[in-house]
């Protein structure tokens, strides 16, 4: 099968987490999002590493998936605290900054 | 001796400096350095007179170079001082005239408290005047020329707090400055034209120039001394500048001030010659102004306002022979020398008057004061026999040279501009005659009138010590008033017959101004005689007017055309509507403009950057996906840039 | 497929280990990173294991030392040439060791330093149960309001892990704009951006806000790094590489060995720009250019104020640094693609930030949005795309940043009862109550504004000159005219504290320690040497300003 | 390398700025007088530029030049020609009248904290003023001039909107927001104009790639500097919007007269006497000498601007209700001459437009000083609360009207030699508008005579019937500003000895020269 349908597939998949990001309310789903679109990066990076025949694309996955993980550490704490005060996760209702 | 020349400028121009900066110390002896002063530069002004007399007809020119005043590139204005015959008559006049009425002063300003500054201006305005007519060139001319503009500003107003002087003040200096503007044009022309604006190369390099420009010049020179000397159209300050003290009216608006557009003109005439058309355009002025005057002069009951009208008709005289070109220069010098004598007399005399009646100034509120102040009846009327050209007195020897030269002008201007001059002399013996009598002859109207000064009741304080609402008691003035009066009288009547006598006058100032005997229609004989016929019918109807019927004490409603000249042929009135009024529109408009355009289309800007700062703000509302969608937008919008900028 | 191409596919991963050599790391020339890095463990140890009385004074000490030490590095590598003459590729193509990060790393440390002073101040708030506390919150995990708080407080706990936090920043920091690849890139991006997230939620006060900061600053920086992973990922699609070197030079032409099978299978060009537009839109996002910069103002006015000055100075320097990298090393092939986009993004900017900010209320946001204006004045001058453009934009971002960090210390000084009284119309009539503090601030006004004698202007005017002498006229006049509409508002902040009269319950003016002094001195003092006699630093600016290939 | 006199000169007063603002709170006095002594000792010090400066000599004299920031290519360039010479000793003289005259202006009333000093901050802003203005004119280099052209507006800012009149007629709250409302005007038309010069000292940058005045001016005369035309005339209008908007010619004067109502009489004098010359002077020697053709370029529609200034100006002072408002409107209207002068291109016009900076000085000084101090007594800028004043006061009268007199430029005062001057030399090239700008001599004589009626004539108000006239300490600052007018009006030869040769470079500059009279005459 033609490794560029991934690509096209990741596209999708980064699209929709986008999406997602732009229409969901709850800060968890959200950041869940934001991760789907990092996975699309992932997917994209293994699919180009294997058209260019080098491994540089599958190294970068991992890298990767090490950031995501730091990120979900930090990313959580915020929104579980943020959850913590407020009893809710909704990013609309934090929005005492404004204008 | 040319040295004295600075000296005689300079000997006013000190006294008005100590007078004015010498404060409160001075207020004892203040008028008596006045009068020495302008005594000493009267005393400098004979000795010149003699060291000139001295010298033969051609060489009675001197020149005193002091300073550069001003150098920049070919621009060269120095400080000098011609004094040639011309200079010299107006030197005499002014000093000799001027210390008179000084001396005068110092009894008719006995009880002012500010005595002192007053002869500050006076000697400050002996100074301009002279600088005005000893100066060399035009520019130089120019500061003594607005000079004395500012010293007859401050004395017309020097009753500054009554708001009558101070806005009759402020008229004067306006008006006068519309004709400075025409000097100051002249000036840039002359200097556009000639590279220089001083007399002598201009006026000896008027034939290398086009005739439009001198004409042009010309015509700037006229509006100068138009504004200057009171002429038609720029004449209305005249009858208002009476606010100012009788002595300054004699001195400034009679005498000598006055006639500096006169002098202006003649020492010009080598311009004027060159170009017909200018000339053309001053007779005009002067003829109007001289009906205009004396129409005037006809309808006023105020005592100095009739002479003003009198003092500008007899200008009109003047610079109607100035008009005529060599013809007339010389009798327009010598009508302005005889003039300064009985008019100046007039005005004390009126002054005179004014002091014993508690400054009553309507003379409806005269009548029969002949035997309440003799001295003031003679001189006085020795002054209205000479105004009105009784054979003999100085008036008639020079205001009938001038009626001739104008028939000499020939064709129809000369007949037109003689009418007018005979007109004029008709008129004049009419409204001289009529203040005569209803000032010195007929019943006291005075009796059981408590006066009611149309100027505020505390005007002349002098006025307080008498008491106001009092039924006045006439009285003749002290010495120090009267012996002026009797020397001007003098000068009144010999004044005419010394300078024509063998044309001593004529010889005496051909030098500068040039003469030529004009081709008149009518014999001299037949002018004398017109003009004779037409005092006598002036003087006639007068006598029937206020002679015969008794003169009511308020003023009847009076015909069209006198209610017309008691508001001054009602230019003022026009003045008002068109100039004041319509000024007060333009700048108030102009205002709101600034206010709302100039300013607004700032303020505009700025609120508009307001506005748009503030609808911007709406956006940033607080919700970190709305943020996202900007993001994302943004991102596609960037994408999407960089394949068009590839694609095109 | 080819056949072949999977073939050698295999192949290739059938290779025996044994020929990956060892890496080869110069590590003298990342010392400056490593000893931060370094040192922000050691931070984090002695969260672990010194008692919590004597955690703040050893966070400090060790953060000034491991600082300073990395100053002294950079300096001495700036010294030992590494700048000019020695510039190359360190640590196998990972990171690049010239004039540009040499600049930037010294700024930053430079201004980390003082940050960490402003961090470390704890004379501003009053002492709470006889402790003196700092601007951070006393346990982070505890309920705004709860009594778990209310213990910490009374307890006096401090939360000191602001300091290995602000360490790692640095490190990421120090690492971003010499990135040699966009690996590297990508990790120095998230290395310092996950602990600014974090502080940014840590104020003491007003502590909904700074979670709340903390939130959007957290969702929208992971958004904005998914697509700069994104736009990684094509370019590596489109050259096969994610080194600089090697990406610029398929871009150039100069290497055409990508696979000619895949070349005709997509139109790797359209790769190219999207990638490289989806990475540049990262950075944009960083340095807070319209229409990436609506966290600022949010985050600004949220973040605990010493985090705001650090977070607004040194992310500026490095993501700027970044992207000159990205712009002159990677993309110069593409330049007349880019260029007319960045004028456009650089021309919204300047007029967005100052527009918006005329009617700001709030003295952060209000910095918020100059600082989004400047960001414009800088792209200005990295559009240039001349070694002017690159010396001129490291000066602005030297000055700029110190008086940023100044401006935001002045701001924690002026407190009421609810702490930092930010809402302008309670800085009325400073001027008269506390004068000198009112002119300290004013003079950081002008220099924003860019008033000549002051950094501002020095710099503004380099950065408008490298743009005009690369032809970006029209982007100098739309410059001017911004900083017109911005001279309106900080002129509107002098006249409140000048010319109206001081409220009678107005803030008061604290007293702070020698460190914010110092804070504030060191704005002060840079903002007049570098617009008096800026000569010499134009010139440190204008030796480092060469990149590497 | 002699003693640096030029350097010397702008440094003591901003060494002396910055003394006076050290002063403690206490010690107000001292700050006065150590202002005082500042600003004389700065006097000496121009007075020693005037001696040393050669009129016959090469036109940029007591030079100096030092490298200073080579990357923008700026050097600390100082040199003077006769024309700044002129300014310089006018700044000097007028700056110790100014804090003469401002003794009391800045006394606190309410008490700040004890550490709000407002005496000393107002004489330190005066001395930096004056510091900044005077390097404004001595600078060569054009980056040199336009920081320090920029620079001066903050502390102008600080005094318009710090320090206004003690009374107001809408009370102390109302005043302060007239009065930032005034300074932020000041301060954002200055600044804008700075701003768009800004662009254009860039694009001079661009194209010369230095900032010094006599290289650039050099390698344009001896074509080794090209500049494109259209190039030219951008840079040119640059430059001259921003001197325009400080000098300030119509329609961009609208702040002046806020600025001058608002702030005290000598603030008011120090914007329209001293820091507005820099603006016409800036328009002589950078508008002319980098941009010459572009200047011959523009000069129609500026003489227009510059006509119109003239009468509207004077237009609205007639209209106006508010003495210092009046002020500012003539000020407008003289503004209007002068830049009719600089762009007349005669040896005249510009001669007399120098001049006329001088003499606008010191009469605007004169009369707004008097002003000041009849104001201080009533407590009122309207003119409608006056009247009769010369009664109670005539020293303040007498004076007030002298400098009324000076303002509508009587022959024998300093202002007429300038306006004439100005006058003809427009003339001589531009007849029409020579003539209209005549009328400007009428408006004058309007505007100053009604403000003299309405406040010192008439009858007594009883408001102003206790009022004291001119003390010692304002009989001092008056006097020798009034002598001054009354000399340079009878001999302006000193001033002009120095003017005209740097007048005549100006001229070889924009390849001008006089025209020559149709009959050559002079002897």
């Amino acid at each position: 099968m033609n490794p560029v349908n991934y690509l096209y597939l990741a596209a999708l998949l980064f699209t929709i987490g986008a999406t997602g990001v732009l229409i969901r309310r709850n800060a968890i789903v959200v950041f869940m999002c934001i991760e789907l679109m990092l996975n699309a990066c992932n997917l994209a990076f293994v699919a180009f590493s294997r058209m260019h025949g080098n491994l540089d694309g599958q190294i970068i996955a991992f890298f990767t998936m090490v950031v995501a993980a730091a990120e979900v550490v930090v990313g959580l704490a915020i929104i579980v605290s943020l959850f913590r005060t407020r009893h809710s996760a909704s990013v609309d209702d934090a929005s005492l900054m404004k204008l | 001796m040319e040295n004295l020349i600075a000296p005689l400028i300079a000997a006013p121009l000190l006294g008005a400096a100590v007078l004015l900066l010498g404060g409160r110390r001075l207020d004892r002896v203040g008028h008596w350095v006045g009068t020495l002063l302008s005594a000493t530069s009267f005393v400098f002004g004979l000795i010149l007179f003699a060291d000139l007399l001295g010298k033969d007809a051609e060489h009675r020119t001197l020149t005193q170079h002091l300073w550069t005043w001003i150098s920049v590139g070919s621009f060269q204005a120095d400080v000098t001082f011609r004094l040639d015959q011309l200079s010299m008559t107006f030197v005499l006049l002014i000093t000799g005239v001027g210390s008179l009425i000084h001396l005068y002063s110092v009894g008719y300003m006995e009880h002012d408290e500010r005595r002192r500054r007053f002869f500050g201006y006076l000697n400050l305005f002996l100074a301009a005047m002279l600088l005005l007519v000893l100066a060399d060139n035009y520019l130089l001319l120019y500061v003594g020329w607005e000079g004395v503009g500012l010293a007859s500003y401050l004395l017309i107003g020097f009753w500054q707090h009554k708001p009558s002087a101070a806005t009759a003040a402020k008229k004067a200096f306006l008006v006068n400055r519309v004709g400075d503007m025409g000097l100051s044009i002249a000036i840039m022309l002359m200097f556009t034209t000639f590279g220089s604006f001083a007399f002598g190369p201009v006026l000896s390099h008027t034939g290398d120039t086009s005739e439009g420009k001198l004409t042009a010049i010309g015509l700037m020179l006229l509006l100068a001394a138009c504004g200057k000397s009171a002429q038609v159209p720029l004449q209305s300050w005249l009858g208002d500048a009476m606010e100012g003290p009788t002595p300054v009216s004699a001195l400034i608006h009679a005498a000598t001030m006055v006639t500096a557009g006169v002098y202006l003109i003649v020492r010009s005439g080598a311009v004027f010659n060159a170009a017909p058309d200018a000339q053309l355009a001053v007779t005009v002025v002067g003829a109007v102004t001289l009906l205009f005057g004396a129409i005037v002069g006809c309808a006023k009951d105020d005592i100095k306002k009739a002479l003003a009208g009198s003092t500008m008709s007899q200008i009109g005289y003047m610079v109607l022979a100035a008009g005529l070109g060599p013809i007339g220069y010389v009798f327009a010098i010598m009508h302005l020398v005889t003039h300064g004598f009985f008019k100046a007399g007039l005005f004390l005399g009126a002054g005179s008057v004014m002091h014993g009646m508690n400054d009553e100034v309507d003379m409806r509120r005269y009548g029969g004061l002949r035997k309440y102040m003799p001295v003031t009846f003679i001189t006085f009327g020795l002054g209205y026999l000479a105004i009105i050209g009784f054979p003999g007195l100085s008036g008639f020897f020079s205001k009938d040279k001038i009626i001739e030269a104008a028939f000499a002008k020939g064709g129809t201007e000369g007949w037109i501009l003689g009418g007018a001059a005979l007109l004029g002399a008709a008129i004049t013996a009419f409204y001289m005659t009529r203040v005569m009598l209803m000032t010195f002859f007929g019943e006291e109207r005075w009796r059981n009138q408590p006066t009611r000064s149309p100027q505020a009741p505390s005007a002349e304080p002098a006025a307080e010590h008498r008491g106001e609402h009092a039924e006045p008691h006439p009285h003749e003035s002290p010495k120090v008033m009267t012996i002026p009066m009797i020397v001007l009288a003098v000068g009144s009547v010999f004044g005419g017959a010394f300078f024509s006598i063998g044309d001593r006058f004529l010889h005496w100032l051909e030098p500068v101004t040039g003469h030529s005997e004009g081709d008149s229609p009518l014999s001299a004989a037949a002018v004398t005689g017109a003009t004779m016929v037409c005092l006598v019918i002036g003087v006639a109807i007068a006598w029937a007017q206020y002679g015969r019927k008794p003169v009511p004490v308020v003023a009847p409603r009076g015909s069209l055309l006198t209610r017309a000249a008691r508001r001054d042929l009602l230019q003022d009135d026009f003045n008002h509507v068109v100039l004041v009024r319509g000024g007060e529109h333009l700048t108030r408009s102009l205002v709101y403009v600034d206010h709302t355009l100039v300013d607004g289309v700032v303020n505009g800007t700025a609120a508009g950057f307001g506005g748009l700062s503030g609808r911007l703000r709406r956006l940033q509302n607080g919700f970190a996906r709305s943020y996202a969608v900007s993001m994302f937008g943004g991102a596609a919008l960037l994408v999407a840039a960089t394949l068009l900028m590839r694609a095109v | 497929m080819s056949a072949a191409a999977v073939h050698s596919l295999w192949t290739t991963a059938a290779e025996p280990i044994s020929k990956i050599d060892a890496p080869k790391i110069e590590y003298g020339q990342l010392s400056p990173t490593l000893i931060v890095v370094g040192a922000a463990l050691v931070g984090v140890l002695i969260e672990a294991f010194v008692p919590r009385k004597s955690r703040y004074y050893a966070q400090v000490f060790v953060s000034v030392v491991a600082l300073c030490a990395a100053f002294a590095a950079v300096v001495a590598l700036a010294a030992g040439g590494y700048g000019t003459t020695k510039a190359h590729v360190a640590a196998m193509g990972a990171i690049a060791v010239d004039g540009p990060s040499l600049f930037l790393q010294g700024t930053i440390v430079l201004a980390g330093l003082v940050g960490l002073f402003t961090f470390a101040e704890r004379r501003l708030d009053p002492a709470a149960h006889g402790n003196r506390v700092d601007s951070f919150a006393a346990q982070a995990a505890a309920v705004p309001g709860s009594d778990s708080e209310q213990a910490a407080v009374k307890a006096g706990f401090t939360t000191t892990e602001v300091f290995p936090l602000l360490l790692f920043a640095i490190g990421g920091m120090l690492i971003f704009p010499s990135a040699n690849d966009l690996l590297t890139l990508f990790v120095a991006l998230e290395v310092f951006s996950l602990p600014l997230y974090l502080l940014c939620a840590l104020a003491r006060r007003k502590r909904l806000m700074s979670q709340e900061a903390a939130v959007k600053y957290f969702l929208l920086g992971a958004f904005a790094s998914a697509f700069t992973l994104f736009g990684i990922a094509l370019l590596y699609g489109y050259a096969g590489s994610v080194s600089y070197a090697r990406i610029a030079q398929v871009v150039d032409g100069t290497v055409t060995d990508v696979d000619p099978a895949l070349a005709n299978t997509m139109g790797n060009d359209a790769l190219l720009l999207i990638g490289g537009a989806m990475l540049v839109m990262g950075l944009l996002f960083k340095v807070g250019a319209v229409p990436f910069h609506m966290w600022t103002p949010d985050v600004y006015q949220g973040a605990p104020t010493p985090v705001t000055g650090f977070m607004a100075a040194a992310t500026k320097v490095a993501a700027f640094g970044a992207l000159l990298r990205l712009l002159y090393v990677v993309l110069p092939g593409l330049r007349w693609d880019w260029r007319p986009v960045m004028w456009a993004v650089a021309i919204i900017t300047m007029l967005g930030g100052a527009i918006v900010a005329i009617t700001q209320t709030d003295i952060k946001r209000l910095l918020a949005y100059s600082s989004i204006a400047h960001a414009g004045f800088i792209l200005a001058g990295v559009i240039a795309t001349s070694k002017d453009g690159v010396s001129s934009v490291l000066f602005y971002l030297a000055g700029y940043s110190f008086v940023t960090i100044g401006a935001f210390a002045v701001v924690t000084l002026v407190r009421d009862a609810g702490g930092e009284a930010t809402h302008l119309s309670k800085w009325a009539g400073l001027g008269r109550r506390s004068p000198l503090v009112a002119a300290v601030f004013a003079i950081f006004l002008l220099a924003f504004a860019g008033i000549p004698l002051t950094s501002g202007f020095a710099g503004k005017f380099a950065v408008f000159k490298a743009a005009a002498d690369g032809g970006a006229v029209p982007l100098v006049v739309v410059g001017v005219i911004s900083s017109a509409i911005a001279a309106f508002f900080y002129i509107r902040v002098i006249v409140l504290m000048f010319f109206s009269e001081p409220k009678p319950e107005g803030p008061t003016v604290a007293v702070p320690s020698p460190l914010t002094m110092i804070a504030i001195g060191m704005g002060v003092a840079v903002t007049l040497v570098l617009g008096v006699a800026p000569q010499y630093f134009l010139d440190l600016a204008g030796q480092a300003g060469v990149f590497v290939r | 390398m002699s003693f640096p006199l030029l350097t010397a000169t702008a440094a003591l007063p901003a060494i002396g700025a910055v003394a006076t603002a050290a002063v403690p709170a206490a010690r107000r006095s001292a700050a006065k007088w150590l202002a005082l002594l500042v600003s004389l000792a700065t006097l000496a010090l121009a007075i020693t530029v005037l001696v040393r400066f050669d009129p016959d000599g090469t036109r940029y004299q007591l030079t100096e030049s030092h490298a200073w920031i080579k990357d923008f290519g700026v050097r600390y360039e100082l040199g003077v020609d006769g024309i700044a010479v002129a300014l310089i000793a006018l700044t000097a003289v007028l700056i110790p009248f100014i804090i003469l005259a401002g003794w009391h202006d800045a006394d606190p009333l309410e008490t700040g904290s004890r550490r709000w000093r407002p005496t000393q901050g107002f004489f330190a802003l005066i001395l930096a003023v004056e510091a900044m203005v005077v390097i404004s004119f001595e600078a060569t280099d054009v980056f040199l001039f336009y920081i320090f052209f920029e620079a001066m507006l903050i502390p102008m800012y600080f005094l318009i909107g710090g320090f206004g009149d003690r009374a107001h007629e809408h009370g102390e709250e109302a005043a302060a927001t007239q009065r930032s409302y005034a300074a932020v005007k000041f301060l954002l038309y200055n600044l804008v104009g700075g701003l768009i010069m800004l662009a254009a000292v860039i694009g001079l940058y661009v194209v010369a790639g230095n900032f010094s005045l006599q290289e650039i001016a050099q390698a344009r005369t001896n074509g080794s500097l090209h500049m494109a035309t259209s190039t030219e005339r951008w840079l040119f209008l640059g430059f001259f919007f921003a001197f325009a908007v400080k000098a300030p010619l119509w329609p961009l004067h609208t702040w002046l007269p806020n600025a001058m109502q608002e702030s005290t009489a000598p603030v008011a004098v120090l914007i329209t006497a001293v820091v507005d010359k820099v603006g016409t002077f800036a328009m002589l020697r950078f508008c002319l000498q980098l941009f010459p053709e572009a200047s011959k370029w523009a000069t129609p529609v500026i003489l227009v601007l510059a006509l119109i200034s003239i009468v509207y100006g004077a237009l609205l002072a007639v209209g106006q209700r508010d003495i210092k408002r009046l002020v500012a409107y003539a000020s407008i209207s003289h503004f209007g001459f002068i830049i009719m002068g600089i762009f007349a291109m005669t040896s005249q016009g510009q001669s007399g437009a120098t001049l006329y900076m001088v003499n606008h000085g010191i009469s605007t000084a004169a009369l707004m000083l008097v002003a000041g101090f009849l104001i201080s007594r009533r407590g009122s800028r309207l003119i409608g609360d006056y009247g009769g004043v010369q009664k109670v006061a005539p020293v303040l009268a007498g004076t007030f009207l002298i400098g009324g007199l000076a303002t509508l430029s009587l022959p024998g005062l300093a202002p007429f030699v300038s306006e004439f001057l100005v006058l003809v030399g427009t003339f001589t090239r531009y007849p029409a508008i020579g003539v209209i700008a005549t009328f400007g001599i009428v408006l004058a004589a309007l505007y100053v005579l009604v403000l003299y009626q309405r406040t010192m004539t008439g009858p007594v108000k009883p408001e102003v019937s206790a009022m004291p006239d001119l003390r010692a300490r304002e009989l001092v600052v008056v006097a020798p500003l009034i002598v001054l007018l009354i000399f340079l009006g009878v001999y302006p030869k000193p001033v002009t000895d120095i003017v005209n040769p740097a007048v005549k470079q100006t001229m070889s500059d924009v390849h001008k020269s006089d025209p020559k009279p149709e009959v050559e005459a002079a002897k």
